[in-house]
């Protein structure tokens, strides 16, 4: 498969990025919720607009209601959503959750996905226990009980948690913390007993929770896939996170360039456009080749992805390393080009930076990753 | 003078700070108002800050290294180095901190009157008047020189109108010293470094929020600001020659920027590998490859912190030497918080949790950027080590 | 062409080469000598490699997506590929290796007169001429059109005089294609791309060794060389117009920097974490954490490489995009160096022993050191970029 | 101690520059020696004059018949030998091997040092086995034999080895390859039975051994210090040439970023002397910023050292570290400035290249350095 869009796809990333330029734009959405102090973080009237646009639902199984389309469509949606740093339970919900359930049974399937794919709820995922992500390791329990199960434990950096009608968490059902099998992944309704959130506002002005599980029971069939089986699941789950917030990455550098570039045309300093200096210039056209090698690993990636490649883990864990790279020297350069102003709240390039750090983090960031393509590498 | 003289200058030093310095004045400065500004609207947070600013007042040591004449103490070098060493052993708080102490007082001495010293410089060292800088313009920053803002000649006086950009504490200063333009034929030697009452009818300020959060920056309009040439015998309204303000700004930068590659460098080029371990817990392996790396290059740096400060005493330093150190040292920095958000994972994300004392972490990694740009860009930085030290050409 | 007569060209391909390409000419390329150059002295290593020449010459094969007409087997696109694709499968060596094929070719398919078509790329197809390059002088590396080499006019013919540096086999090659100027008075409209017997007299030639050792480049002197204007009715001796040759000289840049970028794309994107810890044993954990970060940059180029191949072939790709593709990889394949003498250590630092192969791993490393320079300069790459991608002002 | 030279120091350092600058001249000692294929890899004449400069001996104690000088002295000479890239066994006689026989016992002190002094002989040091520096492992065997010693087992990377009239050898006593104790050091003459070199030529154009000692008999009074207890004095000895490699790699440094500004300053492209482009300009800039800081740590390390301070363990490591990231920094930069020259053998930047990458391997590289920082600091 030849790595650009073909028809499908570029008609698909026009109707995104005329969508997400306008109503999803950094005014419209990050700034207005932000300003607000909203606590959801995000506006639950674009999620129902992303509804109408086939968005939330892309990644669903025809089957199952949804527009069946791949990897590479999610990340050209989310490349625009990175663009314009729209806030959005896009990437936890339609690429996270959704990838989850794909793999769930008809009933958890029948439970969750139409009011996804509607716009009417929001879902999220609970991976992380600690600071850091570290998938490898999962000390949350559940324990038989009943007929069901008896959570307990943390999770952290639960992105859009405590606005979230069903959490998909991934816990331990046998064996020890590091062990691969004995994982399960479950489908956690908000109103469950037991459950608490300490929900805090990040630097990117989203929201994410500290989740506590005092003993949450849980029915059997809150099971995602099969009880102890649940690390392919988790696996899989984890990949698509990883390509699609690598895509948003992608847009996040390109977004900032682009207005580092146009600020180098205008601003002018010594009686030139700052654009003139060749330091700038020779800096601004190495992150433009960086940003641009970014751009087509994260393709690589979800193209390989979408066939089920055994290569797309490892490409995975490339995308986002680079990505993560190239944002930040993408948003670092930025601020730095646009001088004090770049300071100022009032403009927008500190955004970037700031959406950019908490994209890093995600799923782990690019250190985690560089470790990971050596460790799969074989060394 | 001689060892012996300083000596019992160190333990005359102790006795007096034992007997004048509060207990609460020997701990670390948490929040805002635990630094006092003075100024005409001062006021202190607790009896032990009042009585501690004003012990260090009557003595002179707000500005220990002043001649006794202005407000100082008229230390030599050598006993100022041992107050330093003293307070610093005890953890003593600054008594009074102000831009008049920073930057208009270092200009004063050089380049002032008599009339202006015996008048400004007491006044900033008894904490009475505080003052604030007005450099950049929104559209000259590292192109000071550009700025716009003009006082048009009236005979006695100049009607002030232009605006100026990141003033620190604009809104709570009592007087401004700003860089004015005054002959607009002449780039370099047409402004003048004035003096003026930012009470004056016509000046307003605007706060700026910067990505971090709150800031003491401030945006400063002047709207037909009437500034006196003269505040009587022998204090003209400005510093140096009128139109010649250029060489008082260039003095004041270069102090500036000695100042800041001076500054912190405890904090700044300490090892951080130890520490964010053990306040974190397991380190990803790539990511401790990359704290090594930088623990080797801030430890270097430290070793040349060390050596500047040692040749700038000595006058061995070559005069451009502080634009390197920094370059060097701020770009160093914001590596550090870089490393430090890394490292500290999600839970540095948080932006107002208690936790994280209110998004401590990524408000600081915020602030850091700001480094490489205020007191002169990387880049004008660079532009001056390529010219000045390495005589590239056109540079 | 449908998909089952390509299918149908790939057997018949298959069979041709299972009948015509020798075993030995199926192994890698080891020595220089493994490569096959053609020209008036060129002789062949041994009989497989004479063989697999004539073979393709016949067919065409040498040269197989130019015109039959002019010697090659007039290929389509298409068929080229499968025809590279079933020699990369058999790793059936280059049967002819030239300059003429890979940069005057393709000056003079697009730029020459019939007459020069049929004769110089007939023999260059057949092997018979080979052909070196006359661009870069001593004062004119990167500022090309700088060159002082001049051909003065005398009617009929020139008297070229000056010096050319980085003629590859200059000191081998039959003939020359020379940017020589021919206008003092203008500088791009005043070049021209001449054609000359390097056998004419005052022409000499003299090897550079470089810091890896021997090369094939060689410094080549023109000592008042005449130079015809005309070799036949048809077949003037420039490329273009006289005095346009600038216009060539760029086109073939372009396209040498797209190949350049597209060439050799295997081995120098390839991870190589891995292969190193695998032949050098236990890698010190904070090089691993270089070689994981090394891996993470080149496996992303390879992507990057498919997308621009897979771009170029439809006409997606910026205009400008090789010299990106210039810059990143040949930086790249340097930073890869570096790392293959440190994880080979001080094994790898041996310049003459056996057992790196006579300093294989130091004199490959250095000599990617030319990899940036070489084609246009990383510096000229970030110029370009800037001018004609990013559109920045004055660049 | 203030972090500039004393007024002795300033006289040392003027007297080895001019020295340097003169006699061990790029032209006068390595391309000439190079160009020649010499076997010895550096000029006896040469080292005869060190001896006359005083400089073999400014190490060993005053009571030994040295200078007693400390490690700012010998590396006041290493830079000056790094600026001219002059071939010389100083840093593995005089500094290495010297610092090994301060704690050997009289009688070693009165076979060795006495000819060291005089420029007579030139000793070397093996500590490598294998590819890269490790000396937390040695498995090269010493066993006891008679009154002595049976040495058996491989040695890489002695630089000079052959032409060294003794060779310093780390070999095991006792306990297993990782101990810490059970080392010892010995003084292991050149005409030993059963040693034997394969002496290869480096990239840099001096010589290295490979060394194998089957069954080499060595007397009791080989044993540099206590056997057993080697550890220590190996450790002196590496610390000592790991601040003095540093050094010679500042002067590297310095001379490749002195030749590059020079020519900035000269050649000419596009109608402007190529130092007016302020990308090239701000290249400049950093590397001398990096330049001066790396100088600075090295002459920080020597201080520290000289003092016998608990930190010159780690400060030698973060002086071999920073130094070799900004040597280099310095060649590669100095190659890509002087374009396709400085690709040619003709010109000297290229030698600088070779010099470094010798330098930067000899007693552990930038990555082994930094590793050893972050041990060191409890990381």
């Amino acid at each position: 498969m030849p790595l650009y869009y073909d028809d499908d796809q570029t008609m698909l990333a026009e109707t995104a990025s005329q969508f997400m330029g306008e109503e999803g734009s950094i005014k419209n959405q990050l700034r207005h919720w932000r300003d607000r102090n909203c606590k959801d973080g995000f506006g639950h009237g674009l999620w129902k607009q992303f509804a109408e646009m086939g968005f939330t639902g892309m990644l669903v199984d025809e089957d199952d209601g949804g527009l069946g389309m791949g990897q590479v469509e999610a990340n050209i949606v989310l490349e625009e959503i990175g663009r314009n740093l729209t806030p959005s339970p896009f990437l936890s919900s339609s690429v996270l959750a959704a990838t989850a359930l794909k793999h769930g049974s008809n009933d958890v399937k029948g439970r969750w996905l139409p009011d996804l794919i509607a716009g009417e709820m929001v879902y999220a995922v609970a991976v992380d226990e600690g600071r850091k992500h570290r998938p490898e390791r999962i000390a949350c329990k559940a324990e038989r009980s009943g007929n069901g199960f008896r959570l307990s434990g943390k999770k952290d950096f639960v992105v859009y948690g405590a606005s979230s009608e069903m959490i998909v968490v991934a816990a331990r059902t046998s064996g020890s913390d590091s062990d691969t099998d004995g994982v399960t992944l479950f489908a956690v309704p908000q109103d469950a007993a037991g459950m608490s959130h300490d929900s805090v506002r990040l630097v990117d002005s989203s929201m994410a929770s500290h989740i506590t599980f005092d003993g949450v029971e849980l029915d059997g069939d809150a099971v995602i896939g099969e009880v102890d089986g649940g690390r392919d699941v988790l696996n899989a789950m984890l990949m698509a996170g990883r390509v699609g917030s690598a895509a948003e990455g992608v847009g996040v550098a390109r977004g900032a360039m682009d207005m580092t570039v146009d600020y180098l045309k205008q601003r002018k300093q010594f009686g030139k456009v700052i654009g003139e200096f060749q330091a700038l210039q020779h800096r601004a056209s190495h992150l433009y080749s960086e940003v641009e090698i970014a751009r087509a690993v994260t393709i690589k990636a979800a193209q390989l992805l979408d066939a089920g490649s055994e290569k797309a883990d490892l490409m995975a864990s490339v995308a986002k390393a680079k990505v993560a790279k190239v944002a930040g020297l993408a948003v670092r350069e930025g601020v730095q080009m646009h001088g004090g102003i770049g300071m100022t709240d009032e403009y927008d390039i500190g955004l970037y930076m700031k959406r950019d750090r908490a994209l890093q983090e995600f799923l782990g960031d690019q250190y985690y990753h560089a470790g990971r393509v050596a460790e799969l590498s074989g060394y | 003078m001689s060892d012996s003289d300083l000596e019992a200058f160190r333990a005359e030093t102790r006795a007096w700070l034992d007997a004048h310095c509060p207990p609460e004045m020997r701990e670390p400065v948490r929040d805002e108002d635990d630094i006092y500004w003075g100024g005409r609207n001062a006021s202190f947070k607790n009896d032990a800050q009042k009585a501690w600013f004003e012990a260090c007042r009557d003595k002179g040591y707000t500005v220990p290294a002043w001649p006794k004449d202005y407000g100082g103490a008229g230390l030599t070098p050598a006993q100022a180095k041992v107050l330093r060493e003293e307070m610093s052993r005890i953890g003593a708080r600054p008594p009074l901190s102000s831009f008049g102490i920073w930057m208009l007082g270092p200009a004063l001495l050089h380049f002032g009157t008599e009339g202006q010293k015996q008048r400004f410089l007491n006044e900033i060292a008894r904490g009475e008047i505080r003052w604030c800088q007005g450099y950049s313009e929104p559209g000259s920053g590292s192109d000071l020189v550009s700025l716009q803002t003009f006082g048009e000649d009236k005979g006695d006086h100049w009607v002030v109108n232009g605006q100026k950009i990141w003033t620190s504490y604009a809104d709570k200063a009592d007087w401004i010293f700003c860089l004015v333009r005054t002959d607009k034929a002449n780039k370099y030697q047409g402004i003048t470094f004035m003096l003026y009452d930012m009470a004056s009818e016509g000046v307003s300020t605007k706060p700026i929020l910067l990505i971090s959060g709150n800031s003491p920056f401030c945006e400063t309009f002047f709207d037909d600001v009437s500034v006196p040439k003269s505040y009587g015998e022998d204090v003209p309204a400005y510093v140096g020659e009128v139109n010649r303000g250029w060489d008082v700004a260039k003095y004041l930068l270069g102090h500036e920027r000695e100042m800041i590659s001076g500054a912190d460098g405890g904090d700044r080029t300490s090892a951080i590998g130890a520490a964010l371990t053990r306040a974190n817990g397991e380190i990803d392996p790539v990511l401790r490859a990359e704290l090594a790396q930088f623990d080797v290059d801030a430890l270097a740096y430290s070793a040349m912190g060390e050596k500047f400060l040692d040749e700038i005493k000595v006058g061995k330093a070559h005069p451009a030497q502080p634009n390197m150190m920094k370059y060097a040292g701020t770009e160093l920095n914001k590596r550090r918080h870089e490393l430090i958000m890394a490292a500290g994972g999600s839970h540095a994300l948080e932006w107002e949790s208690e936790d994280t004392g209110g998004g401590k972490p990524s408000r600081n990694w915020l602030r850091t950027k700001a480094n490489s740009i205020e007191g002169g860009t990387s880049e004008v930085m660079l532009n001056v080590i390529s010219k000045r030290i390495l005589d590239l050409p056109g540079a």
